[in-house]
């Protein structure tokens, strides 16, 4: 063994098992390499990837996720693989446009490693006993509004229609996209109109003063914890989240978890799209390029590792992966892969990539969108200060 | 305006008994000086009376008020430490007017009172001074100062001119007689300085080990010691003593014989075969004849300026020793007659327990 | 009447008691709650306050013991010899710079003194990039060296400055006795400063010891390979805000690494004594 | 008398007698200094330095950092809304947190300084929440008490009163954050009781002679006394007041939400560092609190002449 | 082994001027005692020559080898400090034996020497105490018995038996002698106690406000004291002093006059029409005629056990000490004859110099 390469992940107790066990098949199957795993949880990941980009002692491979990619790669932190491709690295078997996302400015920086869509968890228990009859793949806004309404009544207000998902960017590009526009240009500038944002702040304040949404207690609390859900801890009966962690949500619960779209707005686009959940990636850093590649290979091509991942890290983009990968699901895995399987037709194209400053206009959005939820601001300044400021931001962080 | 009743009081730390069983009265307007041995308990006494230290068994009582378990700050009374205890951040004005403030007392009288203590202990340019910045004998005023300035209704002084030089001693000792005769309060004090204890007790108390040896006026205590330890404690320098046994002479009346000394009589004696001790003074001893006589051989002189201490050898070696004025002459080697008389002599039994003469003048 | 007044004492004594029972409880109530919660299903967590578990699982103990990729017990093992080394090497460094800028007479004290604080006045994640490549270019990533060496480098301020401050304390005529006794400054430092000065090092080797065993972040930074983990960043493993979390698992593993912790405080704050150091004085 | 002499020391031999003079007053003290020394010089100075320099650049963590003169500076104090509005944020946590912690802390440590039993159950117990620190289960635990139907509200219920969500109202989530300080007393209150014990008991005994009032007693004597004490407490807890990141952190779950009204200092500095990838801009933020905590720091350490005594301090 | 020499040496205190150009010579194997007011600078310079003060200004000699930078540590000297200052965290034992072990004693020989020092200082049976488990006097025996032990060429004590008993500190005194005479080492020793300063002292040295005023044996500044304030210092009771005016006699030699006197000529006196003031010790006062005398009413009788202070009234009501043995038995009120030797006078001129006798005798 005189090759050895490092591959660092964002993680859980299950996921980290179910890694180290691929790493233990891939060291099997490559006997002369190496591989130590480092693993540590989502919070703490970037600091310390941060830390040691800086440093010049970046893990060989490490897992990126779509909202920070660019910000690696613009950086010049990540190596393109289209050398690699298909020359030790096998795409062939992958779904069209699976890596559309990792692929940045014509080179490919990251091999998705599993795909999602936005979704919205709902409590099944509670929509049965509340008697409400949808259709989780079709729905509209209205649907949802009556859906949450009838829930909050039937409940008597213990148990709110959904989460108030006003401060949900992720959840506002699909509305932004339901109107047939991108967040952001191909030129990293603001593409969205204030009219998109006020109207989804609108949505919501009327869901809100209407008493059928959780209140501004639960919804400024940003970027919560999965165990801060609403659905979680029992206030709500929906929320937002990827399909892939619709799983998660499950196992915080007792009730049963299905996975239903955005609503969509009458007459409008789904505005949904694919991306890859995760990537893996080979770093600026990285010693032993072969061994990475024969790594990251692994991976995508080894049933076993296929089926020893499961679906932690989304489903995989490949209709190869996703065989492998049948007899082994859970209940509410199968609920999640049947989900993704049914939006399949329904999905858009793949955005534009997001440029550098967008996680802060993230924040922004938020931040704004505070005000809005807790009334300091009606939803129409707010929006033109939102748009406003994140032009600002991109400006800055280009 | 203070009575104190000591009654069966005991002090243990632990296995050690400070102080044991021990009884007491002292009157209102009293001056009680104690004294005793290092370590035999005069400062323990005064912090139980004081109200800082438990008292193990026993009562106190301040006129009549039982006080064991009264606080400190409630007693009214005010007490110099041995160790003096001064507050370390506060000038030396604000610890002499600390005590004063606590009573709500005018700002005038405070610093009437302040300034009338600094000037009697002249530490009136020291005033602004931290603790730190002061001598021993500087620090040791201060402390007085901090008591007497309250005027309280008892005071307790622990041996408060210790480190003062021998002129101001006299100065400090003249203050405190004054305020004792201005308040009238009840003092105790503790001190090893005889010439302190002798001109301003009324009462004199000897402790030993905890316990009481002799209570008396400084004159009782001089003239008439209850026991060998008081003899030979109280007096500086110290009393001389001379071992005998207690015979029945030729007309049949008990004798004390002393080695160096013809058999003699000085007083009703205890039964003929006991052993006693002869005490006496050295200032009592006479270089010429007395009642009784021998001849000696000086061996050394000492010379203390104001006195002299001439040390003898008796003929069976015994030592003696004669205590006389600065004009003394003798010198080392001098064959001399040495006298004592009858009436100068204590006689204590075995026990250490006076037996003769029951009651001695004025020497 | 004495009666009385030992029933007055006894009733403010009452008070007092009640009063602190009361305090403790406030205090004691999450504690209580984190060790409920590590009792129960996960799934009742987050729904109810309570502090009774509907179904008491102890195996969230076993479990999360053996619920990560390596076991506690190396976990605890790796805490175990950072923080020994560490509180060592901070009771040591620091009493050392202590007692220099308490007692020592040297040129540039002020100035080193400013700047001995001034290095706990920058916030720490600006110089984390910095000392990292430091910390790289000698080598020392990926091992203990970077938690531990600073600790023997005195590189908390706080230390120092809390033993100057009760060093400052002591009678300086104890150092001079000593002197006088042939003590060179070193011998003073250890017959007689330390020894004087229990209560302040029970303080800070407590403070310590806590820190360090909770400290995160330098183990986040510093470590890679997950068998080198600490117990605080490897309780940082059972956490995805995004994915499966195992709360259950945590708080029992979080419970339990209060254990050594709250050990290691009985032990030592019973050193917070009355001071002596006066007694030997007039 | 015949006694071992001590070797000379290396120094004695310099001929200049400066040097030697310099040596022989200096050395103890250096070496006493000497992992100080080392450990500042080695490992602390480098990174302070760099950044500093870091705070003059754009540094993004992956390409090199390039010199941008006081533009850091220049757009923080101009045009940057979100810094005034971290550095409100925070003094006023200093202004309320430091005072009622100290208070607080001070307070139980002269209740459990007086002779009681079980005196070490109670100090342990009012350590613990300190022991907690700033974990994740002390975040769960504070949003969840201080929620809109949280243990708090429950309580303040019975008297009638109708609570909000506490730490999601922007005007009130700053004080749970200061209760929150208030509640974690323990370090504070663990020097304050090694100060306690350190101070000589006769002088307790003079001033109970002459005849203090507890209060009093509190005021000239204890305080006083204490004031070492207190001022180190005061002066840390100060610094580490301007510098509180992981509480504030994780209760806004890295936000500084709602409207950035946890938007405390470090954690805007954090949030600019490492997930805007903008270091130098942090650095020059850093600096800028350095410079501030420094200034009161040194006002502290003026005004402490006045009202802390230590009495061995030769003058 | 130990020569002291202290050239021009000073000390500040920021303004405050402790010791003002002091110059001294201490021989080895001297026992030198320095006495003083409270306040003026004795220990200051124990300290300075500890090298525990940095010193301000001048130069200290240790055996003719500079060491005002010398440490403590290194000057192979032992102190007795005013405050004790004993380690609190040991025991008395280890008090005692830790100077010991710093020099790498051989186990043996510390716990020889330490228990030779307990036995002589009688605090064997507190071996095994803490400095908080013992009174002052204990404390004070502990200090001394630290310094001891060690043996070194140099002493310093620092009023070491202030708090002891009286009969503590003669024995104490004893053994300090016999320690001295063993070891011939130097020492320098602080007191206020006079007696301990004569029976002592190879030499005395008297400070006032951090300047030497007379350095001398005992006898030459009991007998020969080099101006009035020595005179005044030296002594207990405190000599008498009466205001004079030199002036021309009839057979034209200059003559003293003070009031209550005719006028007399003790020696060599300047210039007439000056003032001058006569000092006659109380001891040396007579109850009877003398070379000049007058007559005098007794106003108060102070009883000290082994001697009597008599205080007269002069005519002039002038006042005047009267230092008898303890049989005087004069009573308030009474009249006596009051005579004076001119051979026990003293006279200092108006500046406070001596100048008449040019030598006088012992008393
Ligand atoms: N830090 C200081 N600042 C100012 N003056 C001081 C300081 N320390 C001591 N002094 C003064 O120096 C003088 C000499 O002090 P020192 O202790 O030497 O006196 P001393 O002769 O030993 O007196 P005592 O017999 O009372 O012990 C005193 O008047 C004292 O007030
Ligand atoms: N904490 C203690 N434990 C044991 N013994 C103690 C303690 N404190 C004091 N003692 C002993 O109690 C006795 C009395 O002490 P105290 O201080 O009253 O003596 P003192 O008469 O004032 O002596 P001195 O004249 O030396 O000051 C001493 O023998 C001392 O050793
Ligand atoms: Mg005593
Ligand atoms: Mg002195």
């Amino acid at each position: 063994q005189d090759r050895s390469i490092r591959h660092f992940w964002w993680g859980n107790p299950t996921r980290d098992e179910r890694t180290f066990q691929v790493i233990d098949l891939f060291k099997a199957a490559h006997p002369q390499i190496d591989v130590s795993g480092e693993a540590i949880g989502w919070g703490d990941y970037w600091t310390k990837m941060a830390t040691q980009t800086a440093g010049g002692n970046m893990a060989d491979v490490v897992q990126m996720d779509h909202g920070f990619i660019n910000e690696y790669v613009s950086r010049g932190a990540l190596l393109p693989l289209d050398e690699y491709v298909g020359n030790g690295l096998q795409l062939d078997h992958y779904d069209d446009g699976a890596n559309a996302v990792g692929t940045i400015n014509g080179g490919l920086y990251g091999v998705s490693i599993g795909s999602t869509s936005q979704a919205i968890p709902y409590n099944t228990r509670v929509f049965e006993e509340a008697g409400v009859e949808f259709d989780p793949l079709n729905w509209t806004t209205e649907d949802f509004a009556a859906a949450c309404a009838r829930i909050t009544e039937h409940t008597g207000g213990a148990v709110t229609g959904s989460e108030d998902l006003s401060l949900y960017i992720e959840n506002f590009e699909v509305w932004v996209r339901q109107a047939g526009r991108e967040m952001y240009s191909e030129d990293g500038k603001i593409a969205l109109t204030v009219e998109d944002v006020r109207s989804y702040w609108d949505f919501w304040g009327e869901l809100r003063e209407a008493g059928v949404i959780e209140g501004p207690d639960a919804t400024v609390r940003l970027d919560k914890g999965m165990s801060e859900l609403g659905i979680v801890r029992g206030t709500s009966a929906m929320t937002f989240r990827y399909a892939n962690q619709v799983g998660a949500v499950q196992s915080l619960m007792a009730d049963p978890v299905g996975a239903a779209m955005v609503p969509h707005r009458a007459g409008m686009e789904y505005g949904h799209f694919v991306l890859p959940s995760m990537f893996l990636s080979m770093t600026r850093d990285a010693g032993d390029k072969e061994a990475v590649i024969a790594y990251i290979n692994h991976w995508i091509t080894s049933p076993e590792a296929i089926v020893t991942l499961g679906l932690d890290r989304g489903i995989p983009p490949s209709e190869m992966g996703r065989e492998a990968l049948a007899p082994h699901m859970s209940e509410v895995d199968s609920r999640v892969v049947a989900y993704f399987s049914g939006i399949q037709d329904k999905i858009g194209p793949t955005p534009t990539r997001k440029p550098k400053g967008a996680g802060e206009v993230r924040d922004n959005f938020m931040r704004t969108g505070t005000e809005v939820v807790l009334g300091n601001m009606p939803a129409s300044e707010a929006a033109e200060r939102f748009v406003e400021d994140a032009g600002y931001i991109l400006e800055r962080a280009q | 305006m203070a009575d104190l009743t000591i009654r069966n009081v005991g002090k243990r730390y632990g296995a050690v008994r400070v102080i044991d069983g021990l009884n007491l009265d002292i009157h209102d307007g009293e001056f009680l000086v104690l004294v005793g041995p290092s370590g035999c308990g005069k400062s323990t006494l005064l912090r139980m009376i004081a109200g800082l230290e438990e008292i193990s068994d026993g009562t106190i009582f301040i006129d009549d008020k039982i006080v064991n378990d009264l606080p400190a700050s409630k007693r009214d009374l005010s007490m110099v430490f041995q160790s003096y205890a001064l507050y370390p951040h506060m000038s030396v004005r604000k610890n002499l007017a600390f005590g004063l403030q606590n009573l709500k007392m005018s700002r005038k009288e405070v610093t009437r009172r302040v300034d009338e203590a600094a000037r009697a202990l002249q530490i009136e340019p020291l005033m602004d001074r931290k603790p730190r910045q002061l001598s021993g004998g500087q620090k040791q005023r201060v402390a007085i100062g901090r008591a007497i300035v309250r005027e309280p209704k008892l005071f307790l002084f622990d041996e408060p001119l210790s480190n003062l030089d021998a002129e101001l001693r006299v100065q400090m000792r003249v203050e405190l007689a004054a305020l004792y005769t201005r308040l009238k309060s009840t003092m105790i004090y503790v001190t090893h300085d005889q010439v302190e204890a002798m001109t301003l007790a009324t009462r004199i108390v000897v402790l030993r080990g905890g316990k009481i040896e002799q209570v008396g006026t400084p004159e009782e205590l001089y003239n008439r010691p209850a026991n060998l330890f008081v003899a030979g404690f109280i007096g500086s320098p110290k009393i001389n003593m001379l071992p005998a046994t207690i015979q029945t002479g030729p007309d049949g009346q008990r004798q004390l014989k002393c080695v160096d000394f013809a058999p003699f009589t000085p007083g009703v004696l205890p039964d003929a075969g006991a052993e006693a001790t002869i005490c006496v003074r050295p200032e009592a001893v006479r270089l010429g004849a007395g009642q009784v006589q021998t001849t000696g051989t000086v061996r050394l002189v000492e010379y203390l300026g104001s006195e002299t201490l001439v040390y003898l050898d008796l003929p069976s070696g015994q030592s003696l020793l004669f205590h006389g004025s600065g004009r003394d002459s003798h010198k080392q080697g001098d064959s001399v007659i040495v006298g004592l008389d009858l009436a100068d002599m204590h006689v204590f039994d075995a026990d250490g327990q006076r037996v003769a003469p029951a009651a001695a003048q004025a020497a | 009447m004495k009666a009385r007044r030992k029933k007055r004492a006894r009733n403010a004594r009452l008070l007092k008691h009640v009063f602190l029972i009361a305090l403790s409880f406030i205090m004691l109530y999450p504690l209580l709650w984190l060790f409920a919660s590590s009792l129960k299903p996960e799934s009742e967590i987050f729904a109810s306050l309570a502090l009774w578990p509907s179904d008491i699982q102890w195996s969230n103990y076993t479990e999360g013991w053996y619920g990560l990729p390596v076991s506690f017990t190396r976990f605890y093992w790796n805490s175990t010899i950072v923080t020994v080394l560490s509180v060592i090497g901070n009771l040591i460094s620091c009493s050392f710079a202590a007692y220099a800028f308490a007692r020592l007479q040297f040129n540039g004290k002020t100035l080193l003194f400013s700047l001995m604080m001034m290095t706990m006045m920058i916030p720490y994640h600006v110089v984390l990039i910095p000392q990292y490549v430091l910390f790289l270019n000698l080598g020392w990533v990926d091992t203990y060296l970077p938690l531990v060496v600073p600790r023997f480098l005195a590189a908390d301020g706080f230390f120092i400055f809390l033993m100057m401050q009760f060093f400052r304390q002591i009678p300086r005529e104890l150092d001079e006795a000593a002197s006088i006794d042939g003590c060179s400054p070193f011998k003073i430092y250890w017959a007689v400063i330390l020894p004087l000065s229990l209560p302040a090092m029970a303080t800070a080797a407590i403070f310590s010891m806590i820190w360090v065993w909770e400290d995160f972040l330098a183990p986040l930074i510093y470590l890679n390979d997950i068998d080198s983990y600490t117990v605080p960043l490897a309780l940082r493993l059972f956490l995805d805000q995004e994915g499966q979390s195992n709360y259950g698992q945590m708080f029992a593993m979080s419970v339990l690494s209060l254990v050594p912790v709250l050990i290691f405080f009985i032990a030592f704050q019973k050193l917070i004594i009355r001071g002596i150091a006066t007694s030997g004085m007039k | 008398m015949g006694r071992a002499l001590l070797p000379p020391p290396f120094f004695a031999n310099f001929r200049c007698p400066l040097m030697r003079r310099f040596f022989s007053r200096n050395l103890p003290g250096y070496m006493f200094l000497l992992p100080w020394l080392l450990g500042f010089f080695l490992l602390a100075l480098g990174p302070i330095l760099a950044s500093l320099y870091l705070g003059f650049t754009r540094y993004d963590m992956v390409s090199a950092p390039r010199w941008v003169g006081l533009d850091n500076y220049q757009y923080m104090f101009e045009r940057d809304r979100r810094f005034w509005k971290a550095l409100e944020v925070t003094f006023t946590y200093v202004a309320l947190a430091v005072p009622l912690r100290l208070a607080m802390a001070l307070a139980v440590a002269m209740l459990l300084d007086k002779g009681l039993r079980s005196i070490g159950l109670y100090r342990a117990i009012f350590y613990l929440p300190s022991i907690l620190g700033a974990s994740i289960a002390i975040a769960i635990l504070w949003r969840a008490m201080f929620g809109i139907d949280g243990v708090v509200n429950q309580a303040l219920a019975l008297f009638g009163i109708q609570g909000i969500g506490w730490i999601t109202t922007p005007s009130t989530s700053i004080y749970t954050m200061v209760v929150l300080a208030m509640w974690q007393f323990g370090s504070p209150m663990l020097i304050f009781l090694a100060g306690l014990r350190s101070i000589p008991r006769d002088l307790y005994e003079a001033s109970e002679i002459d005849g203090t009032s507890p209060v009093r007693q509190f005021f000239r004597i204890t305080l006083p006394l204490l004031a070492p004490v207190v001022f180190f407490n005061l002066v840390l807890q100060m610094i580490e007041a301007f510098k509180t990141f992981s509480s504030a952190f994780i209760i806004s779950n890295g936000t500084g939400a709602p409207a950035d009204s946890l938007l405390f200092y470090t954690v805007y500095l954090f949030n600019e560092a490492f997930r805007f990838f903008r270091m130098g801009y942090a650095s020059a933020l850093a600096w800028v609190l350095l410079v501030i905590i420094a200034v009161i720091t040194v006002i502290a350490f003026a005004t402490s002449k006045y009202w802390v005594h230590y009495e061995n301090e030769r003058d």
